[in-house]
């Protein structure tokens, strides 16, 4: 086993051992905190898919956490509700089931907003992945039904077979088994043929065609793929909160998401775990010195830019590049 | 110099943001807005709160506040709840302005079997079948004051109204409160977007609409930029609103661009009472400004919380709702009483922006609008 | 080891008929048709600007011709993209080298041989360990010289490293026809030697269409010599015949080639 | 009538959104940098304004102010940071100046506190003007658009007719030949970023006298200039222009017929929520539209 999978592994045990120790200590709001850690951690894996590995520079990712929130709050108020959704269905309250349609959802809007933006490269594919976002944004603004810009709350956790999702660490432990299983999964798919294909192909797409491989279909199934992780991550991230509005959808979390992957350590399979754990920990421990922790999360930021491209994984494992 | 007392306030704001006092008693979480465009509110519902507390001395020490920014944002606001209940465990939450966060956070609060006393917001849906034994408003309910400025239309002899709210619960409770008893016509119904600062577009709607006034209710900095704006725009068309729109935490800013304004409110800083007059006093040599509703509505809940833990433990939780339901405390409305569904029964008034000899511009009360008003959703609640 | 499509009967392996395209007034390629036969090595020369790079894009399908057609191995593909033509066997190199800086040379080949054998979409197996792909990968990297340079990151290679590799990564298509674009670029008079020993190998496995600037090695390779000048062919031959041509000789060789 | 307004609305909001696009597409064309903290610029100059104004009584001396602060600061960070990036992949770019945003916005609430700032309008700036045809428009206004059209102009002029121009349109073309003209690139990049930063610190100061100053007023500003350099064409100033009048007039316009359009087929209250919303879509549908269409915008040169 390699230095740096060992560093990923670690991470993956560092957040878990927090949250299993928070509980035991009586701390329920560090279990809270390590939720949301390993929350915005999938959300980053997701991102780190096709911009690390493929990269793709999605400015957009907040699309997807944000609509995978809301199939998740939708289905639950319709479920407390008992409302109809669609033909004679109310909605659900089944995280099993929530899951794979908050997935759905967001794969069926990465699948043209993907094909569209592929069309451009470097900067106009920023922009443009920005651009969508703040349609889908604007659009969830201005669709009265779901609370328009206020969000909509709805109150109680969804349920999960054996588990009591209210208790915080019920709930930690199935955002950290979701996380533990996703980055499996992008284990795997990252060592595949798919994987070497979507390197090659961040690499040199000319290079990739002239193996007689159509890049664009594979950068567009790793884009799908990675809205959809992003997506599971929204749909967690509601339940957390038991509330979903439109910030989810919100540039600004498409740059935190972005934050969380860079802060990590680009392309690395675990890079979003420490990144998006070191962002928690910063929020709460520098917010409680001081209202204005964000500008050394700026700092904090521009010097692993300026210094560290790596990011902690990178500076932690010693190697630079990924490859 | 206008800029520099903002300046000046905004630095003595910094200096009490964490503000905890020590002794066993009641732990009180309080959220509400203290930065951005709607950090007037929130600051001086802060202020108030923190100046009955103070006035009540040793009393008032026995109250544990832990104060935090929503930033005007339900997402933050949820998770700020959720702190200070899982983290710091509050016993009561307060401070809300805005409705659509009240929204986000006051239903799950009560289902955790936490008091809640709003210093502001009452959306309609907490007041009718949504209402709960652990929420009290002790404000009033969203559509008061609108409903109040309706009644004034009517009697101002307007018959075409236009009529302007941002797009959340409590705009939409105040439009549907001043159609109430409003009996013209409404020529426009325009929403506008919460945090909004640029209203050329609806003030060319209004120019062109043939009204002969203007309803609108934006409160804090949208209601800055949108006064002055028209002020700007040359539109001669006058302005009505709610105490809101005209709130002393606005006035400063716009200038005499609001002078002369009709505006409704429950409270009103030369309305005549003992404790009013205390506490606007008060306040003023506290802060060095005059109090807005929203300082007035903060002082009022902070006094009724005293009144309660006078009289019961919070632990027994019936027995302090009930302490909380006699609302046994000295109001600066002058009088004040919960209805069934705990939200007030009170007067309500219009006002008329004018300047004190001093030069500042704050309300002064011109007639009462509504006597005894109590809120149209009562009937709907079952507890 | 001929591939079954390059029986020697069954006609020209690449034919060009009457391509035009347009770049507003420019005629960059002006009614041109040439064939490619089995066995052959074809050498496509003329001064810069004469169109080869327009000419070279359009047999790799990267740009799409105002008019005429490109058949490969029978079957027209003027329609196909480059992907596709590259799956047909039609395998290229590229003037600047065109490689994976971050993957090894094992990673590099492995990806040519990964899209000749059922392309991207196997998300399980690790394709370092996968039979249907590895053999293959180290016999070619053999064939081109880089035995022993496997684990050696591309950014690391030397140039005449980086040309082997793009050959082996052309061989790992199991071509019906080789299109080099300057393979001699940039190599000093050894390397050039050396290459040149490998070219001349090439053609046994499928024919070559050359562009290339060093006459030197377009005279020693070639079985025949395309020579295109302002976008038209205006001779095709054996080297002796173009090494006479007078119109050759004028507008492209100078007098004294 | 309405329409008339509406239009000069629109042209307001697009010039104003010009002198946003103008420097963050001039930065871009020649140093290839794509800056976020654009926006953050922008505030800078509205907080200096608001504060130099409330100072000194003269809202002559604000302006001024904001745009030698933003010109400045943004000089500033050129040297100190930016200038490491030109070279690297646009991602450390994004990231580096998204930092900066969190950097100028904490530090500018750190010294101006959590309050919006409000500036009042001089009186010889204040109040309507009747216009041909009985019109009255603020006039503050009308001044929005006069500047962003003197602005236009003195941008065409300084890059087809002086010295400077030149050699921001060299560096536009190649920048490592306009090295080997010998022209010193690391000042004239510093230049062309401080001229870019004065501008967006100059439109901050002009939107926050009507409106308000305060913590992240730049961002919403930022995300529609972007928009505007896309549709426009990164790295043409004339792609700036168009694409801000465009994007200004079809958010304008958007916003103030859309409702009743939609009022035909729905009640006017959701027509009216549906309005607002689908008028804020409606630009960058434009902007799809656009890429689809031409993917190296209006005036973009090809990639």
């Amino acid at each position: 086993m390699s230095r740096e999978m060992l560093i990923n592994l670690s991470m993956l045990a560092v957040l878990i051992l927090t949250g299993v120790i928070a509980h035991l200590a009586g701390q329920g709001f560090v279990v809270t905190l390590a939720t949301k850690a390993a929350i915005f951690a999938l959300a980053g894996m997701g991102l780190n898919l096709c911009l690390g590995y493929g990269g793709l520079i999605s400015f957009g990712h907040a699309a997807f956490f944000g609509i995978g929130g809301y199939v998740c709050g939708i289905l639950a108020l319709h479920a407390a509700n008992a409302m109809p959704l669609v033909a004679g269905w109310s909605g659900s309250n089944q995280m099993l089931l929530i899951w794979p349609l908050a997935m759905l959802g967001a794969g069926l809007i990465a699948v043209p907003i993907g094909a569209l933006s592929l069309r451009t490269s470097g900067v106009y594919f920023i922009m443009v992945t920005l651009a969508f976002a703040q349609m889908v944004y604007y659009f969830a603004i201005s669709w009265p039904q779901y609370g328009g810009d206020d969000g909509m709350s709805f109150y109680t956790r969804n349920q999960f077979p054996g588990i009591n999702t209210l208790k915080p660490f019920g709930f930690f432990l199935i955002c950290a088994g979701v996380l533990v299983v996703v980055t499996a999964v992008i284990a795997l798919i990252t060592r595949s043929r798919f994987g070497l294909v979507l390197g090659a192909a961040r690499q040199n797409r000319i290079r990739v065609e002239a193996a007689g491989i159509r890049p664009f279909p594979v950068l567009l199934t790793a884009f799908v793929l990675s809205a959809m992780i992003t997506g599971l991550a929204g749909a967690l991230y509601a339940d957390l909160n038991r509330f979903v509005s439109p910030t989810m959808l919100s540039w600004h979390m498409s740059g935190e998401i972005m934050v969380f992957v860079i802060l990590g350590g680009v392309g690395r399979l675990c890079g979003p775990v420490a990144g998006a754990g070191l962002y928690v920990l910063m929020e709460h421990l520098l917010g409680g010195i001081t209202d204005y922790w964000q500008i050394l999360l700026g700092l904090v930021l521009l010097t692993v830019v300026m210094l560290a491209p790596g990011g902690l994984i990178g500076i932690l494992s010693g190697r630079a590049r990924h490859g | 110099m206008k800029l520099k007392s903002l300046l000046v306030s905004g630095i003595a704001a910094l200096a009490l943001a964490p503000v905890l006092a020590q002794a066993e008693g009641v732990k009180v979480g309080m959220i509400t807005t203290l930065s951005g465009g709607g950090a007037g509110l929130g600051v001086d519902t802060r202020d108030g709160f923190l100046l009955a507390l103070k006035n009540a001395g040793e009393a008032g020490k026995a109250v544990e506040l832990i104060i935090e920014d929503d930033q005007q944002k339900p997402d933050i606001a949820v998770q700020i709840a959720d702190k200070m209940i899982q983290s710091d465990e509050v016993d009561l939450l307060t401070g809300i302005v805005w409705s659509n966060l009240a929204m986000a956070v006051v239903p799950a609060a009560v289902a955790q079997e936490k008091f809640y006393l709003s210093t502001n917001a009452a959306p309609s849906a907490l007041a009718g079948a949504g209402c709960n034994p652990k929420y009290f408003s002790v404000s009033y309910q969203n559509d008061n004051l609108h409903e109040a400025a309706g009644a004034y239309a009517n009697q101002a002899g307007y018959g075409k109204a236009f009529i302007m709210a941002p797009n959340y619960p409590a705009g939409i409770d105040s439009l549907t409160g001043f159609k109430r008893f409003y009996e013209g016509e409404v020529v426009n119904e325009l929403y506008t977007q919460v945090g909004q600062t640029d209203f050329a577009g609806e003030i060319a709607q209004i120019k062109a609409s043939g009204a002969d006034t203007v309803f609108f209710f934006q409160p804090g900095g949208m209601g800055i930029a949108f006064i002055k704006q028209y002020a700007e725009s040359g539109s001669e068309i006058p302005l009505i609103g709610p105490g809101f729109s005209f709130s002393q935490d606005v006035l400063p800013a716009v200038g005499d661009a609001a002078l002369g304004a009709k505006n409704s409110g429950n409270w009103s800083p030369d309305l005549e009472n003992e404790a009013n007059k205390a506490f606007v006093a008060g306040f003023e040599a506290e802060y060095g400004r005059l109090p807005s509703l929203y300082a007035a509505y903060a002082y009022d809940t902070a006094n009724l919380l005293l009144s309660a833990m006078a009289k019961a433990d919070i632990n027994d939780a019936d027995a302090f709702r009930a302490a909380l339901k006699e609302a046994d405390f000295a109001t600066v409305r002058g009088k004040f009483s919960f209805g069934p569904n705990q939200h007030p029964i009170q007067d309500i008034y219009m006002r008329e922006v004018i300047k004190r000899e001093d030069g500042t511009l704050t309300n002064r009360i011109i007639d009462k609008a509504l006597e005894d008003r109590s809120d149209a959703y009562a009937a709907e609640c079952q507890m | 080891m001929a591939d079954p499509g390059t029986d020697p009967a069954a006609g020209p392996v690449l034919e060009i008929r009457n391509l035009v395209k347009r770049f507003g007034a420019l005629a960059a390629t002006d009614d041109v048709s040439l064939t490619l036969l089995p066995g052959e090595i074809h050498a496509l020369i003329g001064p810069n600007g004469a169109g080869k790079s327009t000419l070279i894009r359009q047999i790799t399908g990267e740009v799409r011709p105002d008019s005429g057609a490109v058949f490969f191995a029978g079957t027209g593909i003027t329609g196909l993209g480059p992907a596709a033509r590259s799956r047909l066997g039609l395998a290229r190199s590229f003037q600047v080298s065109q490689l994976l800086p971050d993957y090894t040379v094992l990673q590099n080949v492995l990806l040519a041989v990964a899209g000749a054998s059922g392309g991207a979409f196997h998300f399980l197996r690790n394709p370092l360990k996968d039979p249907r792909l590895l053999p293959q990968t180290l016999t070619h990297i053999e064939h081109s010289g880089l035995s022993g340079r496997e684990a050696i990151q591309v950014a690391f290679l030397s140039h005449g490293e980086r040309r082997r590799l793009e050959i082996a990564m052309a061989l790992a298509l199991r071509p019906r026809a080789f299109l080099l674009d300057e393979p001699m670029a940039g190599m000093g008079a050894e390397g050039a030697k050396d290459l040149t020993r490998l070219l001349s190998d090439l053609r046994h496995q499928a024919p070559v269409l050359l562009v290339e600037h060093d006459m030197d090695a377009v005279f020693a390779l070639a079985d025949r010599i395309s020579v295109l000048v302002y976008g038209r062919i205006i001779a095709t031959g054996t080297v002796a015949e173009i090494r006479a041509n007078p119109e050759v000789r004028h507008s492209y060789l100078g007098g004294d080639a | 009538m309405l329409l008339a307004e509406q239009i000069l609305n629109g042209l307001q909001y697009g010039m104003m959104l010009f002198l946003m696009a103008a420097g963050l597409t001039l930065v871009f064309g020649v140093m290839g940098l794509i800056n976020l903290a654009h926006g953050a610029l922008y505030m800078l100059g509205a907080f200096a304004c608001a504060f130099v104004a409330g100072m000194s009584g003269s809202y002559l001396m604000g302006l001024a102010a904001s745009l030698a602060l933003a010109a400045g600061i943004g000089a500033l960070v050129e040297i100190t940071v930016l200038r490491r990036l030109y070279a690297r992949d646009h991602l450390d770019q994004v990231l580096a100046t998204f930092a900066l945003i969190l950097v100028f916005s904490e530090g500018c609430r750190w010294v101006f506190g959590n309050f919006p700032l409000y500036l009042t309008l001089p009186p010889w700036a204040s109040g309507a003007v009747t216009l041909p045809g009985g019109l009255q428009y603020p006039l503050f206004r009308l001044l929005i658009i006069l500047v962003g059209t003197l602005v236009a102009l003195a941008l065409y002029l300084l890059i087809t007719r002086t010295r400077l121009g030149t050699r921001i349109r060299a560096g536009e073309a190649d920048r490592e030949m306009t090295a080997a003209l010998g022209i010193d690139i690391a000042k004239l990049y510093t230049l062309v970023f401080a001229l870019g930063a004065g501008l967006a610190g100059l439109a901050g100061a002009l939107v926050g006298t009507i409106q308000s100053v305060q913590v992240g007023m730049g961002e919403p500003v930022l995300i529609l200039a972007f928009v505007v350099i896309v549709i426009g064409g990164i790295g043409s100033v004339k792609g700036a222009l168009a694409g801000a009048l465009l994007v200004g007039m079809t958010d304008t316009l958007g916003k103030a017929f859309l409702p009743g359009l939609l009022a035909g087929f729905m009640p006017q209250a959701s027509a009216n929520t549906m309005g607002a919303g689908l008028a804020s879509m409606l630009i960058y549908i434009l902007m799809a539209l656009v890429l689809v269409i031409r993917p190296q915008g209006l005036f973009g040169a090809k990639a």
